[in-house]
């Protein structure tokens, strides 16, 4: 395998231009949206941070002893208590007058389901912590299992598909409108195919004194059933479909939503996806939950506004667009 | 060892009573000892609390099974079910009641006291609260202590107007029993 | 083995010593493909590197990219028929990269700012070659010789060097002034210029043959071909490249009420413009080709170029497409009207194409003159042994000349191509070829590489965003001496070399370096301008093949691993 | 200076003059007074802290894990389902070493339902890898309290205070308060080796391998049983201080020549006293106090047991199943003694049930029997039960 390197990469990632709290060498699956969407957050946070981590894929693959790859504070404690940590070290940095950012960061295991008592309490006291949860729809590092944020009708190893049943029998559960409900200064929702955007929502929550949230699309690969080139692909038609809407909420109320200038059809999205192969065996049934999730799409467009009124790009006000120079990346 | 048992209601700040007149013992150089019946508490039900006063330290913490005085802060409590349950033959009885007759004997054969602890707390604080006015007289009837020590033991709890309305209160109170009334049944018990 | 740390922490970053580039199966690699813009320039140009250096905001590293291929920026950037627009895969999203307008922005700062080719002049005892003809593809092949650092002498029949640029393009397609200038600069380059010395006249092939290492011919087309209808022929016909030339040079015309002019050429149109131009009540174009349109293919189309068939409809030129001329009729010996047919080329068996007139679709044209201008052929004054009675030199893509060893043709006289920037390509690769003759060495045979296609490209990362027009004269305020299509401005420009693509070629968009799930693209230096300045760590990289799938150019691809 | 104060207050001002800068807890009696005394002191500007208000004791145990491990002193207190609630965490802090302090005021566990005292509690955290004092009276636990802080950040341990729920908690009595001066001579300000801090940004809570996993488990251990050094010298050099030592890791107390032992863990203690001097009859009878259940002090207990005929040990808490928990160490602790004690495991006061001072006398009674008590809940009242379950 060994190859030549063309430079010095150890001196060369010295020299990045860009912070990044999470470095390489960690155990994430090829092509892992989580292991990138934890970096771009730090990219946002810089250095001055300190991460409580809740039991997941990500406290697994990035701090396997004797190694870690985060650099940046950073502790993880059991899976249902990341925030209420996360409120803990926030108590002792205002006591030592310091202004360190917390963040506390959880899958959607930790978020969703088991942590989110504690976490309903941090947003409730209001800490000055940024919880950033990355979504990726089901239980991973147990092997994938149902979440309450799974999708309808996807297939897990909890919600098979079979003769009686078409996988998950239930909703995916509207996290967001829970954490409106606790009228916080800050909340939104990105997707790892939307670096800048996902970025400038971190620094927004980051800056406001306060508890802040951020829910992050990040595919997995091994869970939902995609090459792991196609993390980016998938992730993006989650969005450009209306299945997540990426919006912005000031103290509960939607402040903004990324417009689509190109609605793609849901099956676009689903297609790509193994844990969705069940829905495209021509069956009656099949027939029904596509068009019931095509249905759950048309919702949130309509909820959130998202079709945009002026034609052109194909996602949505270019954002992430590139150009030359990488001059968009923001 | 003298062992009080006060009956009272959740709300009558029975432990409160009992705390202060640990307080009052240990101001006066005794040692003392104050606790409530465990268990959750509810405004209402009867409730009561335990003070152990003595001349040396205390080491126990096993409930009081045979006070020497109960103290009742409202006559309606004399008809509870065992309530003089423990107390020897020679035990004494404190009662709150607005109606002022001497001492008597009471069913099971002991010597109670009656002072109008509520009508006084009214007078002199403007709240129904009888317990200070009981603490007075049950002292001033055992002689366990001066009026002086209660009152250092209230200015450690109250102050301003409410301190002065329980220094005024406890003084009449003390003034409307017989002093030393109950001295042998306090200075009964060695242990 | 470690020492176990208390409770187990980890210092910061210490995962880079795991080396998880063992997991990959498949590794990315940086891979060039040529962009259509590329694939299809006659001249040979690559726009997208060029318009690369706009973005980047350096017009004269642009320029110097531009000319590399081509000399004549301000010329092809006005007169080019741009097949690269129509490659252009942005056209398949909005509308394709205004290649020729940047061209000619760059093509028109250059003579601004004066600037000059980024050449030496050859050394004296450098081998000289003899170029015969001074029209875009000799010039083109001076230049390109030079660049090789050999030395070039030009002969040209006529007192100045241009060729047809100067003896039949209207002013109005091309100023005189940037003609003049771009001429110039070629020859200031170092060309030791021999004006007024025709070949069979002046000098002859023998000599040429005797004195210089190797000769490039280039004399371009001097002669029409001879036109009739069933053997007749007006007395007073006129060619109409003779016209067009006429009038480039004095300025005047003869006087026609209605004429049809017969062809579908270049030619053919510039003359209907400049005669309409000059006042003539009708002039009518006819020819067997196609009006250029949907459904029209490229064969069947006429020759001229798209915008400028537009604008003269615009300009009250009526074209007879898809029409033969049937008879002529004749008073007196002069004609006074034609008779028209309709006509299709139509696949023969074994594939041959032949022109069918439909009977029953006859008309008359009433008109007092009938102008030919159906193409030229090479006067064979002077190359009768080369040319062997053809109407062209009969040579490979290279511009070579089977058993004539030295001499080497290319431009109009070869009949391939018949555009300025065909002329131009060949006189580049027959620059390369002449090279190679004289050093003996082999010449890199072959096209460009595999043409990067639309859907190799990830659009997801694109903006739409408008074409930058160039300003058009309105009709009622042309005239034959005055430029039709203006340039654009600077801003435009800028704005329009961000509309690229970039096909097939790194943009620096870093993409790559953003989305890798591993960490595993670093950058060289804080703004990268090109693939260069990334690089893939393979020791870490796993191989997932995001940052292939998300190259908006299709830059990077996934290869096995050995 | 000494007053007469409720053993939840002296707590809370022990706690407080050991500056905690973040307290966290939830409500549950009998722990509640503590809480809300630092309540009362932070918002009299008494203590400089944070109070984090959390939703549930496994938030409590998370906010203070949090906020020592960003470098503050913290401190919790809770009891019985609320200390259940916490295990998760409690293991946690355990595993990660990282120095909290807790006040258990000991209460009952359910079902049945109960809101009354034992050990119960505490005793189902025995294996998290906390250290655990066990107090006899409040003066203990306001002098233990402040030593756990000390304990607590030079062990690197978390360690947790067991208090008797009501019997201490709500027990008005006198006690000596020492002055600030003398707890911040004793107390050093907090600092925590491995604290979270971008300045050297540590990952703390790592994925360990089965490669490794026996050795840190190796590593807790001997750090807790070393932690004893800890314990002895925090409470002599208290002692120094204030003048009241409370013996270490156990004290006896008693004639030498005393062939008999009850050995007992909290509350119980004073009253035993009581009873032994109200009844000298009954002959000399050596008083073992059990202060460190953990780390058990082995050693120890094998001195205190030299030429006993008969030892009871006396619990609140019980392995139902297995029997007395303490009792069961004790024995296995004294098992290699070429001559060891009759070993008498009870247990008693449960659930709130009174122990009076006429225990003292039934339990010398009962061992009077020619077979040892292998284990007993003593003061059963067995004709309150079904035939089947006596």
């Amino acid at each position: 395998m060994a190859i030549e390197q063309t430079h010095d990469v150890n001196e060369l990632r010295r020299r990045q231009p860009a912070f990044r709290g999470l470095d390489a060498g960690h155990l994430a699956c090829q092509g892992c949206g989580q292991a990138l969407a934890a970096r771009l957050v730090t990219e946002a946070t810089g250095p001055d941070i300190v991460i409580a981590n809740a039991t997941g894929c990500l406290e697994v693959f990035t701090t396997a002893w004797p190694r870690t790859s985060w650099r940046v504070p950073w502790i993880h404690s059991v899976f249902a208590n990341a925030p209420a940590v996360a409120s803990g070290i926030e108590a002792a940095l205002k006591m030592q007058g310091r202004s360190t950012k917390v963040v506390a960061m959880g899958g959607d295991g930790g978020t969703f389901d088991i942590g989110l008592q504690a976490l309903s309490a941090m947003l409730e006291r209001n800490h000055n912590v940024l919880y950033v949860c990355f979504d990726n729809e089901a239980y991973m590092n147990t092997g994938v299992q149902r979440s309450s944020s799974t999708p309808h009708a996807a297939m897990t190893t909890t919600s098979p598909p079979g003769r009686e049943r078409m996988g998950k029998r239930h909703l995916r559960k509207d996290l967001l409108s829970i954490i409106a409900a606790h009228h916080i200064p800050y909340a939104a929702t990105a997707s790892v195919a939307y670096p800048s955007d996902l970025r400038k929502k971190v620094r927004r929550g980051l800056a406001i004194d306060g508890a802040a949230f951020v829910l992050v699309h990040s595919p997995c690969p091994l869970g939902w059933g995609h090459g792991g080139e196609l993390s980016i692909e998938v992730a993006r038609l989650a969005v450009q479909t209306g299945i997540f809407p990426l919006v912005e909420l000031e103290r509960g109320s939607v402040a903004s939503a990324m417009a689509l200038r190109q609605v793609r059809p849901v099956a676009d999205y689903l297609k790509l996806q193994g844990r969705f192969r069940h829905l495209f065996d021509g069956s009656p049934a099949a027939a029904e939950e596509l068009e019931h999730l095509q249905a759950l799409a048309n919702h949130n467009i309509e909820l959130y506004r998202l079709r945009a009124d002026t034609p052109g790009a194909r996602d949505s006000e270019g954002a992430d667009t590139v150009r030359r120079g990488g001059l968009r990346w923001a | 060892m003298t062992e009080i048992r006060i009956h009272g209601r959740g709300g009558q700040g029975n432990v409160l009573a009992a705390y202060i007149l640990a307080q009052a013992a240990f101001e006066y150089g005794k040692f003392a000892q104050a606790f409530p019946s465990f268990g959750p508490e509810r405004r209402g039900a009867p409730v009561t609390a335990f003070v152990r006063i003595a001349a040396i330290p205390i080491r126990r913490y096993c409930q009081v099974t045979q006070p020497s005085f109960l103290v009742l802060q409202d006559h309606a409590l004399m008809h509870t079910p065992g309530i003089t349950d423990g107390l020897p033959a020679n035990g004494r009885i404190l009662v709150n009641w607005s109606r002022r007759f001497e001492p008597t004997v009471g069913r099971d054969g002991h010597e109670i006291v009656v002072i109008p602890a509520t009508t006084l707390a009214m007078e002199y604080l403007g709240k129904p609260v009888p317990n200070t006015a009981l603490l007075a007289a049950l002292i001033t009837l055992t002689g366990l202590m001066p009026l002086e020590a209660l009152e250092k033991a209230l200015a450690l709890r109250f102050r301003d107007q409410m301190l002065e309305g329980n220094i005024r209160l406890i003084h009449q109170a003390a003034r409307m029993v017989p002093a030393g009334l109950w001295k042998e049944t306090a200075d009964a018990r060695g242990d | 083995m470690r020492t176990l740390t208390r409770g187990a922490y980890a210092v910061a970053g210490s995962s880079l010593e795991l080396n998880t580039g063992d997991w990959r199966l498949q590794r990315p690699v940086h891979l060039h493909q040529a962009a259509p813009c590329h694939g299809v320039c006659p001249a040979g140009e690559d726009p997208q590197a060029w318009i690369a250096r706009i973005a980047q905001g350096d017009l004269r590293a642009a320029w110097e990219t531009l000319v590399s291929a081509n000399p004549l920026p301000a010329i092809t950037g006005r007169v080019c028929h741009h097949p690269c627009e129509s490659a252009c895969n942005r056209g398949q999203f909005d509308q394709p990269i205004a290649i020729h307008s940047l061209e000619r922005f760059l093509g028109d700062r250059a003579l601004a700012e004066g600037w000059n080719y980024p050449i030496v002049e050859p050394d004296h005892d450098s081998a000289e070659v003899a170029v015969v003809g001074g029209g875009p593809a000799g010039l083109s092949c001076a230049y390109h010789l030079m660049r090789r650092g050999l030395r070039v002498r030009l002969f040209e029949a006529q007192s100045a060097a241009g060729g047809i640029l100067r003896s039949a393009l209207p002013p109005y397609r091309l100023p005189r002034a940037v003609l003049d200038r771009e001429v110039e600069r070629v020859l200031a380059a170092g060309v030791s210029f021999v004006p007024n010395h025709r070949l069979g006249r002046d000098l002859s092939l023998e000599e040429l043959r005797k004195d210089f290492a190797a000769v490039f011919l280039a004399p371009g087309t001097g002669l029409a071909r001879s036109w009739d209808v069933d053997g007749v022929v007006p007395d007073d016909l006129r060619n109409g490249l003779d016209l067009l030339m006429e009038w480039t040079s004095v300025g005047s015309l003869p006087s026609f009420r209605r004429v049809a002019i017969v062809g579908g050429g270049n030619t053919a149109i510039d003359l209907a413009r400049v005669l309409k131009a000059a006042g003539v009540a009708e002039v009518h174009v006819i020819t067997f080709q196609a009006l250029p349109g949907p459904g029209v293919s490229s064969r069947e189309a006429m020759s001229a170029t798209a915008r400028e068939i537009a604008q003269a409809i615009e300009e009250g030129v009526i074209i007879h497409d898809r029409r033969g001329v049937r008879r002529l009729i004749i008073r007196s010996e002069r004609v006074i009207g034609l008779e028209m047919v309709h006509m299709k080329e139509l696949e023969r068996a074994g594939g041959r194409h032949e022109a069918v007139a439909f009977e029953g679709t006859e008309s008359i044209l009433e008109i007092d003159q009938v102008v030919p201008a159906i193409g030229q052929r090479v006067n064979p004054q002077g190359m009768e042994a080369l040319l062997a009675h053809r109407e062209f030199f009969e040579s490979d893509w290279w511009g070579r000349i089977a058993s004539h060893p030295g001499i080497f043709v290319g431009g109009d006289a070869t009949g391939r191509c018949g555009t300025v920037s065909g002329a131009v390509g060949d006189g580049r690769r027959a620059a390369q070829v002449i090279e190679a003759f004289l050093r003996g060495t082999a010449t890199a045979e072959g096209q460009t590489s595999q043409l990067i296609k639309f859907e190799q490209l990830n659009l997801n990362y694109f903006d739409h965003a408008r074409r930058a027009d160039a300003p058009i004269l309105p009709v009622e305020r042309r005239d034959a001496a005055t430029e039709i299509e203006g340039g654009l401005t600077s801003a435009q420009v800028f704005d329009e070399s961000h509309r690229c693509f970039s096909c097939g070629e790194c943009m620096a968009c870093d993409n790559c370096w953003t989305l890798c799930p591993d960490n595993s693209v670093l950058k060289v230096k804080d703004h990268c301008l090109d693939a260069s300045d990334y690089v893939f760590d393979y020791d870490h990289c796993k191989g997932c093949g995001l940052c292939a799938h998300e190259c908006p150019a299709g830059f990077i691809a996934m290869v096995d691993e050995p | 200076m000494r007053e007469a104060i409720e053993g939840s207050a002296a707590i809370a001002k022990a706690v407080a003059m050991c500056r905690p800068q973040v307290v966290s807890a939830y409500p549950i009696t009998p722990q509640t007074h503590i809480v809300e005394g630092l309540a009362r002191l932070i918002a009299d500007g008494d203590l400089r802290a944070e109070l984090v208000s959390v939703e549930s004791e496994f938030s409590a145990a998370s906010v203070v894990l949090g906020a020592a491990a960003a470098g503050s002193r913290a401190y919790t207190a809770t009891c019985s389902q609320g200390l259940l609630l916490m295990t998760e965490v409690l293991y946690n802090i355990g595993g990660l070493r990282i120095p909290v302090v807790l006040t258990c005021a000991n209460r009952a566990i359910g079902a049945p339902v109960t809101a009354w005292n034992d050990q119960q509690d505490s005793m189902a955290m025995r294996d998290t890898g906390w250290i655990q004092l066990y107090c006899a009276d409040n003066q203990e636990a306001v002098d233990t309290t402040i030593q756990a802080f000390r304990i607590a950040q030079n062990a690197e341990l978390p360690v947790m205070v067991c208090v008797d729920g009501y019997v201490l908690t709500h027990t008005l009595e006198p006690i000596d308060l020492p002055s600030q001066e003398q707890v911040d001579q004793f107390v050093p300000p907090y600092r925590f080796s491995r604290a979270l801090d971008p300045r050297n940004p540590i990952s703390i809570g790592n994925l360990v391998t089965p490669e490794y996993y026996t050795e840190a488990r190796h590593a807790h251990h001997r750090v807790l049983i070393r932690a004893r050094d800890e314990i002895i010298s925090a409470d002599r050099d208290w002692a120094a201080i204030c003048g009241r030592a409370w013996g270490g890791l156990l004290t006896v107390d008693g004639p030498a020549e005393a062939r008999v032992a009850i050995l007992t863990i909290g509350s119980v203690m004073g009253t035993l006293l009581d009873a032994r001097q109200a009844r000298p009859e009954l002959g000399p009878v050596k008083l073992i106090k059990l202060r460190s259940m953990r780390p058990f002090p082995v050693s120890e207990l094998i001195q205190a047991c030299e030429g006993l005929s008969d030892l009871i040990v006396l619990e609140r808490a019980l392995s139902p199943g297995g029997g007395g928990i303490i009792g069961a160490e004790v024995r296995s602790a004294l098992f290699d003694l070429p001559s060891k004690p009759r070993i008498h495991s009870f247990a008693a006061g449960l659930g709130g049930r009174d122990m009076p001072l006429e225990i003292y006398a039934r339990l010398l009674e009962r061992i009077a029997q020619p077979e040892p008590a292998q284990f007993a809940i003593f003061d059963l009242e067995l004709d309150r039960l079904p035939l089947q379950e006596r």
